[in-house]
């Protein structure tokens, strides 16, 4: 039995949900977002998140990051709408950052 | 909206981290060993939990619980269910047919050697799965696989399983082993925002409180199902425990009875082997 | 329809120990459904249970018993086979009761 | 405790007994009035269920003081596994016990249960109730025309008001 109980942050995932907050909370908009950065900002959110759903590991704040963007959008809110989209993104890639890298670091759990 | 991204922060630093181990990938899949492997671990993690009682799940490790456990098994809050599984397996679809026709020994004492590996479908058969394909087969519409009827109908089969020990078999197949080295694969990937595996409640911390809840350990946790569970005021099966788990670790469930969650049952069942059934059960 | 209640009377010594179950909401009428409407209080307010024609047994409930609810008395005077009849009657005004005997 | 008790075959046994009582039976709806309840001082003591806070609520029961009495034994969880669902029983060496009634102290309508207790039964009771948070529990036992009382402080981290 190999296993040892290291209860130690993972600073790799650490690392991409800090890059990814501080990109989303540092590209606001000087000026007031248009639909047209809400189209772009959410294109890219939901593209990132079907991407992790062909990996199986969609997370569910980012679903309702995306919820909350489209909600803001409806109301012609495009600061918010940009704002939630981002973070979505931001949520979407960091949640197939760990599905990629426990392709293999899965192992490093198991009990032998 | 600055509150979730502070929580994101939080959440993640609090995930568990793995360790280093050494190079794993020259391993062949050994099932037999795994599951030793598995026992062997509860055991010396849990020495005065007797083997039999980690079916018990979170009362096998805390008093008070069990306590307030035994006290509810005198009249335990499934016996509605169970009566209705029982009635419900006991009546004949339309065409005159019945789920005792689906199944080894009319249905009657088999739960234990679910799930199959099914070498004509090339793929791992559930309890619930096989319910609603005999009801399928049958002209009938299936049934949700979460709770209600699919929760009564497996509380009745495993009732008459209790005592049983999970017999859980892997053909000479690769296929069968593939599936059940996906179903550990599963069972040990960190997923959901908050970056745990099914490993790291059930096999780090069984015994520990997370939130309000005294977790299980792995080892035996299906042995119980389906479970009434006092959250859920009512019943629920495998499936429902399974995207329950996803979805309180931020992680969009997976269909219930998916590839993944056949997979994840297959492993999970095989290494409890020896086990008894115990379900159906009651928790917290 | 099958009943509503669940009893276990069994004599023990000198002794009835009566152990029931119902299934019945228990709506406190304090909790929302899944379309946020509240749903209205539903809930037993009580129960009796007689034996040989004499009340053995009076629970009077509000919306604090647990759902399925659960009560265990023990009474004494009955012999093996003596009928004890459980009654209950909720704030909508539907009523169940059952017969059992005594084990 | 774990070595001796077999989970497994104590639920088998309990439940085939179960099924022989609970089929001596019929389940039917009745609509007509009520006759196990038709007695006098049965009537639903529907003002005191009603009542927030213990103090308003035992005043609107009994109304009367309530004493703490070492021969009330109230057992009740340290922590509650589920607000929802907490088994509390009491039991009691005090003759003359007319009724016996629970009283969630922080739930939105504190008296949980209240049970009448004729000459021939045994003054113990056992039942589940529901929690809303952590709090009191009070439990009054009403023996020779005084009231007495224990309490017991259940904590309780899932609430049971969430349905």
């Amino acid at each position: 039995m190999t296993t040892t109980m290291n209860k130690r942050p993972n600073t790799a995932m650490k690392k991409i949900m800090f890059a990814a907050i501080m990109m989303a909370a540092g590209a606001m908009p000087a000026r007031a977002a248009s639909e047209a950065d809400f189209k772009a900002a959410f294109a890219a959110a939901d593209s990132a998140e079907k991407e992790a759903g062909r990996l199986r590991n969609q997370w569910t704040t980012t679903e309702a990051a995306l919820a909350a963007a489209k909600k803001a959008a409806e109301t012609a809110n495009f600061d918010q709408a940009v704002m939630s989209a981002r973070e979505a993104e931001a949520l979407a890639k960091a949640s197939i950052f760990q599905a990629t890298s426990e392709k293999e670091r899965w192992k490093d759990m198991e009990i032998r | 909206m600055r509150a979730r991204f502070a929580l994101s922060l939080v959440v993640t630093a609090l995930a568990l981290g793995a360790v280093t181990a050494a190079a794993t990938a020259a391993d062949r899949p050994d099932p037999a060993a795994d599951a030793k492997a598995f026992r062997d671990f509860f055991v010396k993690k849990f020495p005065k939990v007797k083997f039999e009682d980690f079916v018990n799940g979170p009362y096998s490790m805390n008093e008070d619980m069990r306590r307030q456990w035994e006290d509810k098994e005198q009249f335990p809050p499934y016996e509605f269910a169970l009566e209705a599984g029982k009635e419900m397996f006991g009546t004949p679809f339309k065409n005159g047919k019945s789920y005792a026709d689906c199944f080894a020994n009319g249905g009657i004492g088999v739960r234990q050697t679910y799930p199959y590996f099914d070498e004509q479908e090339g793929k791992v058969v559930t309890l619930e799965l096989a319910l609603n394909k005999c009801r399928e087969t049958n002209g009938e519409a299936p049934y949700s696989y979460v709770k209600d009827e699919m929760a009564s109908l497996t509380a009745y089969m495993a009732y008459t399983s209790r005592g049983k020990p999970f017999d859980i078999k892997i053909p000479n197949d690769p296929r069968a082993l593939e599936a059940y080295e996906k179903g550990k694969e599963y069972f040990y990937t960190r997923r959901g925002q908050l970056n745990f595996s099914c490993a790291s409640c059930h096999v780090q911390n069984p015994g520990e409180r997370i939130r309000a809840e005294i977790l299980a350990p792995a080892i035996g946790i299906l042995n119980a199902m389906p479970i009434y569970r006092s959250e859920w005021s009512g019943m629920g099966t495998i499936s429902r425990r399974f995207t329950t788990c996803n979805s309180q670790i931020r992680g969009v469930p997976l269909e219930p009875q998916s590839d993944e969650y056949r997979d994840l049952e297959y492993y999970l069942s095989y290494v409890s082997n020896g086990l008894p059934i115990s379900g159906p059960g009651a928790r917290p | 329809m099958a009943s509503s209640i669940r009893v276990r009377a069994i004599l023990n010594g000198d002794t009835t120990d009566v152990q029931t179950l119902i299934q019945h909401p228990m709506d406190t009428g304090l909790v929302k459904d899944a379309k946020g409407e509240v749903i209205p209080a539903h809930y037993i307010q009580q129960l009796s249970f007689e034996h040989n024609g004499k009340a053995v047994f009076l629970a009077d409930w509000g919306t604090a018993v647990s759902k399925d609810p659960y009560v265990k008395f023990a009474f004494k005077g009955a012999a093996k086979g003596d009928e004890l009849k459980v009654s209950w009657v909720d704030n909508q005004g539907a009523t169940d009761s059952l017969t059992a005997k005594i084990q | 405790m774990t070595a001796s008790f077999g989970p497994s075959v104590t639920r088998r046994l309990i439940i085939k007994g179960a099924a022989v009582v609970a089929l001596v039976g019929f389940g039917h709806k009745l609509l007509g009035p009520w006759p196990a309840l038709a007695a006098a001082n049965d009537k639903y003591p529907e003002d005191a269920f009603k009542q927030k806070g213990a103090p308003d609520a035992i005043k609107a029961l009994y109304g009367r003081d309530h004493e703490a009495s070492d021969k009330v034994k109230l057992d009740a969880p340290e922590i509650a596994e589920n607000g929802g669902v907490v088994p509390i029983s009491v039991t009691t060496t005090l003759p003359d016990v007319t009724s016996i009634s629970f009283i969630v102290s922080e739930n939105p309508s504190a008296l949980a249960a209240s049970y009448k207790i004729p000459p021939g039964t045994v003054p113990a009771v056992a039942n589940r109730l529901k929690m809303a948070k952590t709090s009191n529990v009070i439990v009054l036992v009403e023996a020779g025309g005084k009231l007495y009382s224990a309490t017991k402080e259940v904590k309780v981290t899932v609430g049971g008001c969430g349905g």
